[in-house]
């Protein structure tokens, strides 16, 4: 099965086959032959070359993988053919306007932005308070400010949408 | 006699108190909000009581119905852990005065150390070192310069009410001061309902070293050693550690009878902390006195071999303190990492939610006190402290070693922690060598958020793996699918 | 200087080692049956390689293979745990030859003390106290009729080859014996390949009491206190403590001094084991040295705070102990529960099979060293002991009531353990009292079995919930799927 | 839903139904109110009159129960209506002929009686060895060997019938 790594603007490609005892994995036109074995759901032992990795994995949405490792988690963002057209699809509207949402319940106390207002990459937009912390959600691009969809006092889901940008075209 | 305690809190701290109830024998009685009704608190109880919906306001925090619960469970004593009702001295008095005893100082003392700056006039007039400063509120932004004029710069601001960060500024010249004091004055207000801000001298490079004591109701205190909590984010602690590898023995000895000082000056009595800023030269200043037991309080527990929380129960028994000063001995270090439901990659944005799998690390050396399990839930309503992972050396390196060995075994799939973030902190060579104060966070993990970790071959691959497994539906089936008899012999090659 | 080591073992010690390994910051090599795909030490490990089938004789008991990976991957020394190949000279003479080091004595030292009638002859010239008995195997009945009016009776009957249990007899009068010796050497043949047996003075209600000692290349030793392991089944360990509730600091210091001696008598190197038969008068008789890391030295790191793993393995790499005898201070108690794989109920079987969930204790003064995980396996083919759970307490009687909480933690689903068994025993008045001997087990739990648990309410209520549910397949909902709106109200109630 | 309770040789009835937030149970004519909650599956806590339980549970066989309290574990054989009837059924040959099966894989070391022998309830039969441990299998019940199914050095299964026994008529 072939997939694509989406990692920092850049595809890898990586294929996967079954075979008697593991995987033969193609990662990026480098062969590794892998033993794998699964303790329990989403939990592997894996020997690459007689290095031994546990490894637990979640997919917290389609096409996103949260590896776990002794040394750390990682984030691959993985994607199946179909997946990746999908996406292209997606990536246009995307292209054309970006969004802040809510990454989780909670209180808007602090609008920071107003329609037309040109804002930068990381910049921040607005603050949302949960769990007795403020946090605040920062622009993914540069752009300009199309709409305010909240305002301060304004109890939102995870998810809403706060704050639509659009890019200088 | 003590039989049956109810305990006031929820999450680990719950838990701990819960098996120090069993470890002495004694039945243990569990409150709970309706969020909380699955949670390891109510399992471990011997009786279980849900006392309001999700908010603390309608549940933790209510004073009246937890009084109840206690007295028609015939529970003699609360114990009220950390946060919620534990630093309420209108809660140490209700409890007293329905018969129960408070497991924890006296209302007064409670409110002697409650309010920073009463504070701050007691411990002065007891002897023990204040930082120079404003001992009143300040009334306006004038008098802050007044006062920064006596302490000299750079000097900090900070909420009368306050606690945990708000409502404080710091100031390195008097252009900036007007300005950052009304902000800190409307935080503050914002935060506790109370403008009121005072200023002392900023320490430069301050180390936040703390002295865990022990007193009981006849006049006997005792200090068990200090605790360094210098690795503060935002004010808040996430590494503490046990001794602290700044603090000489005479150091140790200096802090320790100023900090009993501090605790008979109010007429303590129960396991309290103090506080101390301490400057390069190794200067201590009194900051605040904790009257509770800390979040860090296993730490002293791992190097004293003193269970905090028994003596607590012994003590408001009316028990005399079960050692004296000299039976006091440190062995080894201990380390405590905070592990918070937080995304380091995202400005460390609380993740509430569901935990898919939790694995805790085990073996020797290693101590974890948590509520966290499989399938629970991470409540937006609470701290998104999920776990304390503690771990003890023989001396500070092997201890550190151990650490790291104790977060690498640590897991928790589902929800984001900053499980990495305390690994970086760990394996940093600056905090190897100890050289720590509250600026090395700062310092060395510059900026809010974490850099991304390096791309990993068998993480790739195990993504891939996953993928295709789920996209073959197999996801149901358990236990090793794939064990190889060739295996074996694959191993042999090569050996020629 | 060893920068790699591989660990030639399974199971919980094997997992043990490995933990030892990273806190030292040293790489590790696994090895595994094929049974063991994804064992814990499998995972846990740095490197892993199958060696073979899941029989130990085609696994890990196959020197050659083992020092084969030992050498391909750059592996500078082995750690046998124990069992295997842990006693076996060969195999440390072996791993010489292959300029691998063995972590572990000489295999001159392994050799003397293997056999047992020649390491008492060897201690008795040592001038180490042992059992009157025959030094040499028995030729015959006869001949044992012979010896046993030498020492008196009553005699025990043991293989020389022996261990375990395997081959002994007790016999009270002269009329038994040469029933018993048949009896005996026919299975010290079967179990050993060798028949010979020998013959010593029976101590009546005896004590099993072990020294731990450690010595370097330097020519020096040390003793780290006693653990007393009474408390057995069948000749098996079953629960260990140390200090020893029998054992006074005059006592400890001469059992010591003692087991030093026996040590040195044979050029010991590393950790060690000097077991000795302790009479109700405190008269102890040198039974058996173990030439290996024991399964229960885990309560002697709990009282000393020393890492017996991490001195085995700088004491291998050549470097004198880092500590000397005035610096070994025990501090409280600690306790070991052994937890097989085995049914009570049923005469103690063993119960291999699919463990359908584990829940391992935590909290404060507990340590659990263990291989079991969720859906793993308990394989027919090796030692049932599926975890070792161990508590420290100030004193014995915090000890034992936290090794109480830390068994009603202690769960696994699936298959059947001794957990109760070991509740019952670490519960009963005797042993709080500490009055223990070999005999504990069977005068307190008479016969094979143990008495089944009285019927509880809870359990029958939860059982008819549990088929309710199943019966409507709800079975693969998860998290909370009953939380009631209403039950604060309902707690609220008879309030008055 | 109605069960029954089979325990020392007595049937005790026990009624569970599901209500708001828990259970009504009736126990050998006695009233509980439990309330209930699931933590995952098999793992269950309940609260009776404030007493606070952790259960798991676990259902090695039909109409068998594990339930693990932190007390100890108690295996409760409950059985549904059908189950009862089945087991009735079944029961009948039972009583006319217990047997001696091998409780695990491993190997027959010794067979301790021959065919037509008397044996009474609890007197060993074979001895197995599994485990490196030596397990002497003992007899369900009074009776007569009516056959010796295996001999020494057998390897045998799980459950593989080793012995027959015949009731005294």
């Amino acid at each position: 099965m072939r997939y694509v790594i989406v990692r920092d603007e850049r595809q890898i490609p990586i294929e996967v086959e079954e075979r008697e005892g593991g995987y033969s994995v193609e990662l990026d036109g480098k062969l590794y032959e892998v033993e794998g074995a699964k303790v329990l759901d989403g939990l592997y032992s894996l020997l690459i070359g007689g290095e031994s990795f546990e490894v637990a994995v979640h997919s917290p949405k389609p096409g996103l993988y949260d590896v776990h490792l002794y040394d750390g988690m990682r984030r691959v963002e993985l994607l199946s053919p179909l997946e990746m057209v999908l996406r292209a699809e997606g990536g246009k509207a995307h292209a054309h306007g970006k969004s802040v949402r809510a990454p989780m319940p909670g209180k808007v106390v602090k609008v920071l932005v107003t329609e037309g207002q040109r804002v930068v990459k990381g910049q921040g937009v607005v603050v949302v308070e949960a769990m007795k912390m403020q946090n605040e959600l920062q622009a993914p691009g540069d752009g300009v400010v199309k709409a305010v969809k909240t305002k301060e006092g304004d109890s939102v889901e995870s998810g809403a949408e706060l704050v639509v940008l659009d890019d200088e075209a | 006699m003590i039989e049956k305690v109810l305990i006031a809190n929820r999450g680990e701290i719950a838990v701990r108190v819960l098996r120090a109830l069993k470890d002495m024998g004694l039945a243990s009685v569990a409150v709970f909000s309706e969020a909380d009704r699955a949670a390891r608190h109510v399992r471990l109880a011997d009786e279980a009581y849900c006392i309001g919906p999700a908010p603390s306001a309608q549940s933790y925090l209510r004073m009246d119905t937890i009084l109840e619960v206690a007295l028609r469970s015939g529970a003699r004593a609360i114990h009220p852990g950390y946060g919620f009702l534990s630093e309420n001295a209108e809660f140490s008095r209700k409890c007293k005065d329905a018969g129960i005893i408070f497991i924890g100082p006296p209302a007064s003392a409670i409110h002697a150390m409650g309010e920073k700056t009463r504070a701050r006039q007691i411990m002065a007039k007891a002897g023990v070192p204040v930082i120079p400063g404003t001992l009143q509120p300040l009334a306006d932004a004038d008098s802050a310069l007044e006062a920064a004029k006596m302490t000299g710069y750079p000097v900090m601001l900070k909420a009368a009410a306050g606690g945990g960060g708000k409502g404080m500024r710091l100031v390195h010249d008097s252009t900036a001061l007007p300005g950052a004091f009304r902000d800190a004055s409307s935080e503050a207000l914002k935060s506790f309902g109370d403008g009121a801000v005072y200023l002392e001298r900023a320490v430069v490079k301050p180390r936040h070293i703390e002295v865990q004591i022990l007193a009981d109701a006849h006049g006997n205190c005792v200090y068990l050693g200090e605790r360094e909590c210098s690795i503060q984010r935002r004010h808040q602690k996430v590494v503490e550690e046990a001794p602290s590898p700044f603090v000489t023995p005479g150091m140790r000895r200096m802090m320790g009878e100023v900090a009993v000082q501090a605790a008979k000056a109010v007429g303590y009595v129960s396991a309290g902390t103090i506080e101390f800023l301490v400057d390069q030269s190794g200067e201590f200043f009194f900051m605040e006195m904790n009257t509770r037991l800390q979040v860090e309080h296993a730490v002293t527990e791992m190097v004293t071999g003193i269970d905090l929380v028994r003596e607590q129960i012994r003590v408001a028994e009316g028990a005399p303190l079960s050692l004296r000063q000299e039976d006091v001995c440190i062995r080894g270090w201990s380390m405590e990492c905070r592990i918070y439901a937080e995304d380091p990659l995202q400005n460390f944005m609380p993740c509430p939610g569901r935990i898919e799998a939790v694995r805790l690390p085990e073996g020797p050396n290693v101590r974890v006190d948590s509520a966290a399990f499989t399938r629970g839930e991470v409540s937006m309503y609470y701290d998104p402290m999920v776990a304390k992972v503690i771990s003890w050396g023989s001396d500070r390196d092997a201890c550190a070693a151990t650490m790291n060995r104790a977060l690498m075994e640590f897991q928790i799939v589902g929800t984001t922690t900053n499980r990495d973030f305390l690994l970086a902190i760990v394996d940093h060579p600056e905090f190897r060598r100890g050289n720590l104060d509250t600026g090395f966070i700062e310092r060395h993990f510059g900026g809010p958020s974490m850099g991304r970790p390096e791309p990993s071959v068998a993480a790739d691959i195990a993504a891939a793996i996953y993928a295709l497994e789920s996209s073959r539906r197999v996801g149901a089936s358990a236990g090793p699918v794939h064990v190889q008899p060739s295996a074996w012999r694959r191993a042999m090659q090569g050996r020629g």
